[in-house]
């Protein structure tokens, strides 16, 4: 189990295939991933860039529970979560979950559980720079079926 | 006793610090930090709290030495 | 949208990255990925390589229908599907699907449309050499729920 | 006219080969197909039938040109 914040860009794909190769023998069979990027839009507006601020030590500690109730509930081999924090460009990739089981339902419903809690509890704060020269904290996320 | 109060994001913006060390009575509840602190009369709904870096609810009791945190709804991920 | 069967061993983290990269701006936001590894044991057997007969021409016209299906129901970005054929030894990624999207709920129902579908419809094969010398086909897939 | 039948994986082992080019008389259905290239009386429960590479139902009716194929429920992903 892994879970991280990286203040600077980071490449989920080549954190995927590292986690991967460290995986040892071929236990696992099922790994689901979501990957959230950073949009040059939000609410009909141009975002230039973000800002992510958190809560040094509270926010880890979420992540870390919330990481640890995935594999309390599901048959899991390895959880993987990491999260941006500071400044960020469109583009860049913000979060990333995986969960990697025997069962591919396993794999979906923890890797889901995993990116829709972060997004409900983990202390993260958004602050977006428009393109007009204006900035504004956003307000709530989209709920889990938006 | 002493309590660690610390405001983020918009919330932090908008009171125009990141926090404060602030001294209470014993027996007191994190609204009444929230109303020390400030200056307010109530801690306002939507306002987030957590103690020790856990959620907390506003009518939960502090300690000594805690640390109490306030913060807008999250929007990470 | 890409649809691909491949005969030896493939990166799935590097042909995301290769995707992702490709995708033109910053519209996306969500990427689900469901990635499918052998594993080194099946039905309490040790396994020790397998492999992948399919139907040329068929299994494709499968895939890109699978594929279509879920650009005409969901709002989605981009489709990757990746296969293996042929020979395959335990830890080899065997599938790879992944669904772009601006809203997570899309990508991620997306994706398991695309695994779901390919496990029920797509002709594939799976033959096992066991690790006591003998070997048999695989009868039936673990349903949705397995 | 004339079929050309494709087997795949634990059937194509059974039968002991992967096709066999048919004729068949104008009107007949894919399990007609099985019946004479098998020369057994029905097409078994649990195998599927595909023409043209799409599936198909056993009373579908085949043409002349047609690829028919006779394969186990797949196994990929």
């Amino acid at each position: 189990m892994s879970v991280e914040l990286v203040a600077g860009a980071f490449d989920p794909w080549a954190r995927l295939a590292a986690r991967q190769a460290a995986h040892s023998g071929a236990g696992s069979g099922a790994c689901a991933v979501f990957v959230g990027t950073m949009r040059d839009f939000n609410d009909g507006d141009s975002v230039r860039t973000m800002t992510l601020e958190h809560y040094p030590g509270m926010t880890e500690r979420a992540l870390a529970g919330i990481a640890d109730e995935a594999r309390t509930r599901w048959l899991l081999n390895d959880v993987l979560i990491v999260h941006r924090v500071g400044p960020i460009e469109p583009g860049d990739a913000i979060v990333l979950t995986a969960a990697w089981s025997a069962h591919r339902e396993a794999a979906f419903t923890a890797c889901r559980y995993l990116i829709e809690e972060l997004k409900h509890r983990a202390p993260f704060w958004k602050k977006e720079s428009l393109a007009d020269g204006g900035s504004r904290w956003v307000a709530r996320n989209t709920p889990a079926g938006g | 006793m002493t309590i660690q109060v610390r405001f983020f994001a918009s919330l932090r913006e908008a009171l125009g610090r990141d926090g404060a060390d602030i001294a209470l009575p014993a027996g007191a509840r994190i609204a009444d930090v929230w109303c020390a602190v400030t200056g307010t009369q109530a801690l306002p709904a939507g306002i987030l709290c957590a103690v020790n870096h856990d959620y907390a609810a506003p009518d939960a009791a502090v300690r000594d030495g805690d640390e109490v945190a306030f913060f807008p709804p999250v929007t990470g991920g």
